[in-house]
């Protein structure tokens, strides 16, 4: 029954703050809450019992992709009339949300009542959710996604490579002093 | 004796709605890949509820892959958005005109 | 009445955790924190061969007490144009991970606490089976302070070196991943118990050599110690990124970097040092120590181990001179990480084929 | 029966959480008041500060923040691999697991070789 209860404390949570995420203006404050976000549904990943996701959920996303963004953030440094901050909060937008949930419990009603009964509880000695298990599964039913997960990586490399950099001008003129320059 | 599917796949829904709608009604380009990140995160989670549902590992193998994708995409996103910025000096998304009729 | 309540093992196992969090807690903050800036001060003072702080107490043991009291009560100066939220956000978001850091960390074999405890437990506060990758995910989120301390003070100093502090920590913990993955490979676990334990015979050093000469940097870098703290040097950029900061919201960043340190050092010992074996070759099951009697010997064993490494800290801070920041950010991209690689090369070659020899 | 473990994990974040809260809140409570102009102004070495207050810094920290992030997802699939090896190896496939992740690593050495030529990683501004 703690589980039960837990696991809708951290629902709660995660909705709120995907709530102020997608609803605040400002983007730092909605990067910082997305941060929290990921803290609470590493929780979740917890108590659904994959330990190892739910750690990796904080160090990829809370402790990577979101200091990207705090640094481009940071970086920018804007001043709010270049941020274009406020939100054109539209009634379609609303209605879009409405929608798509209760899409949701049409398709709830039709899967059929045992979807919301608890899954069954783990065994005492099952191994799920911890690395060793997830590391015999990725190493031989999805090794290819393993190499090709390498190929995205170093696809994004160069892409970052050549989107981001450019040579910097050599300040310094090419000629030493000695040499004749062109007039 | 964990949180039924249903709750799962609820919440996974919810997330992803909200990072849609936040995706839809902003206009500057950095909250945009904000709310796409929530998108991703969102989807993740019916992933790690299903691998969880028939003890299987494959959902956490591929949560593995959303992550990788998620990542390289935002690094992409973000280096559009510095070049964006470099030539619009801003990062209002209502400034991207050039094609317009 | 009494007894029964002692003795009933639900009682015991929560005053045990209890235990475990209360020492570790108050080592860490009310104990480290405080004797390391006296250590710090008295060893500066030996190595420029002039006294450190001895007016305060007994050999200026009480200095650290005083310095706390002063940060207290100094004036709460907040300057205009910071950005209120997170200038207060900072300081408390790098205390957090300092705090969290150290909940997995074994400081001993399972014991019984000598027959007290119905069945021999952990010494571990967190007994989490993907230890490692926890320590390194919360050592990823100490980068958030120094980025949000700069950024909120609003003045050029803080964000040019917060933005340079944070890119050093950055790159460094890359190179510590990556050594770990080697320490997995030698130690062939990622529960820092089960990593402690496979180093009876053998310590890591010796076989990870290369892991050990790439994480050793790295953990300097990450705690922002010499010969890595140019952001944070008062010459270059005017205390880089808490040049806004004063009182006890500056005791706080200096009261995490201590804790991290314990905390980083605690690590080093653990996956190359052998954690709390006597020597080498010589566990204490072969000097002959009976751990049940004597359990806390490898304990005590271990936080010597760890002062030793925390007085090896001071003493690189006062030796070796300050990198350049260029030079800085090449080592940690352009040496380490391709050390790092190749080792993790070298390792699984050695395995593979002495396994097939 | 394995929540128990992270109860630890939450305790000492809240007691984190309490120490900081509290230090901040000591200072508010017992710090003195008395600002005047010059004394909270932004800290320029006593000169008043020239310059826009937020000019432009280089684009080289964004791309350490992303190198960084690519390769910490190096470092991800890395464990698992690198735990999964000695099972491998126990049951004779030693080279099969040899060769997967040495690919793999191959791979990604080849994004650092690209970025170290292209002159990312320079910092000589």
């Amino acid at each position: 029954m703690l589980q039960q209860s837990l696991f809708i404390i951290m629902a709660a949570l995660v909705l709120l703050t995907a709530g102020l995420v997608a609803f605040r203006p400002r983007p730092i404050e909605s990067a910082m809450w997305l941060i929290l976000n990921f803290f609470f549904t590493a929780g979740l990943y917890v108590l659904l019992g994959s330990h190892f996701v739910a750690v990796i959920q904080i160090l990829v996303y809370a402790g990577a992709i979101m200091v990207l963004f705090v640094f481009v953030i940071l970086l920018l440094n804007l001043d709010p009339k270049e941020l274009g901050d406020e939100t054109s909060l539209h009634w379609s937008s609303v209605v879009m949300f409405v929608g798509m949930l209760s899409f949701l419990l049409l398709i709830l009603h039709v899967a059929g009542p045992q979807t919301l009964e608890p899954m069954e509880g783990l065994l005492p000695d099952s191994k799920f959710g911890s690395v060793e298990a997830l590391a015999q599964k990725l190493l031989t039913d999805y090794v290819w996604g393993f190499e090709l997960a390498g190929v995205i990586l170093l696809l994004a490399i160069v892409g970052v490579g050549m989107l981001a950099y450019r040579k910097p001008k050599p300040k310094t003129p090419k000629f030493l002093d000695h040499q004749e320059r062109p007039v | 004796m964990s949180a039924p599917i249903a709750y799962v796949l609820f919440l996974s829904f919810a997330v992803f709605c909200f990072g849609a709608c936040g995706f839809l009604i902003r206009k500057n380009a950095l909250s945009l890949l904000i709310c796409l990140e929530l998108m991703l995160s969102g989807v993740n989670m019916a992933f790690v509820g299903f691998s969880r549902l028939h003890q299987n590992e494959g959902g956490n193998v591929l949560y593995f892959l959303v992550i990788t994708v998620a990542a390289c995409e935002s690094a992409i996103g973000l280096a559009l958005i510095l070049n964006f910025f470099r030539l619009k000096k801003s990062v209002r998304l209502d400034e991207a005109r050039a094609l317009e009729g | 009445m009494v007894e029964t309540f002692l003795s009933n093992p639900d009682f015991i196992k929560w005053a045990f955790f209890a235990g475990k969090i209360l020492l570790l807690f108050g080592l860490a903050f009310g104990v480290v924190a405080p004797v390391m800036i006296w250590v710090e001060r008295r060893v500066a003072g030996l190595i420029q061969d002039r006294y450190g702080p001895n007016r305060v107490g007994p050999f200026g043991l009480l200095q650290s007490l005083a310095d706390g009291i002063k940060l207290l009560l100094k004036e709460d100066l907040r300057p205009t144009e910071i950005r209120p939220v997170f200038y207060l956000l900072a300081p408390i978001l790098s205390v957090i991970p300092a705090a969290m850091a150290f909940a997995v960390i074994p400081f001993g074999p399972p014991t019984t606490l000598g027959g007290l405890l119905p069945t021999p437990m952990r010494l571990q506060i967190a007994e989490l089976n993907v230890g490692l990758v926890y320590v390194l995910a919360i050592s990823s989120l100490s980068v958030y302070a120094i980025a949000l301390a700069g950024w909120a003070s609003n003045n050029k100093f803080s964000v040019l070196g917060s933005l340079r502090a944070s890119a050093q920590m950055i790159s460094y913990e890359l190179a510590a991943g990556l050594a770990i993955v080697s320490v997995i490979l030698l130690s062939g676990s990622v529960d820092l118990m089960a990593i402690a334990q496979s180093q009876t015979e053998m310590w890591n050093i010796f076989p990870g050599f290369l892991a050990f000469l790439v994480f050793l940097p790295a953990i300097f870098a990450e705690t922002n110690r010499t010969p890595f703290d140019l952001p944070e040097a008062e010459a270059e950029l005017v205390v880089g990124y808490h040049t806004e900061y004063s009182g006890i919201k500056f005791g706080l960043f200096f009261l995490a970097e201590y804790v991290n340190m314990a905390t980083v050092s605690a690590l080093c010992i653990l996956f190359f040092f052998g954690g709390w074996e006597f020597l080498p070759w010589l566990s204490w099951e072969k000097i002959g120590v009976d751990l049940n009697t004597f359990w806390f010997i490898p304990t005590i064993w271990f936080f010597t181990k760890i002062a030793a490494f925390l007085f090896f800290f001071v003493w690189v801070r006062w030796t070796l001179p300050r990198f350049r920041y260029d030079q800085l950010m090449s080592i940690g991209w352009k040496t380490l990480i391709p050390i790092a690689l190749l080792n993790i090369l070298i390792t699984t070659t050695y395995l593979v084929f002495e396994k097939a020899s | 029966m394995f929540l128990s473990e992270y109860l630890g994990v939450a305790v000492l974040l809240i007691l984190g959480l309490l120490a900081g809260c509290g230090a901040v809140a000591a200072a508010w409570l017992f710090g003195a008041k008395r600002y005047y102009p010059n004394k909270t102004s932004a800290y320029e070495c006593g000169i008043p500060s020239e310059g826009a207050e937020n000019e432009r810094f280089s684009v080289r920290f964004y791309l350490v923040a992303v190198s960084f992030i690519l390769f910490d997802i190096e470092t991800i699939f890395l464990v698992p691999w690198a735990l999964g090896f000695r099972g491998f190896l126990d049951n004779g496939h030693g080279l099969y697991i040899w060769t997967v992740g040495l690919v793999f690593l191959a791979v990604l050495t080849l994004g650092l070789v690209y970025e170290w030529r292209k002159g990312l990683l320079d910092w000589n501004t």
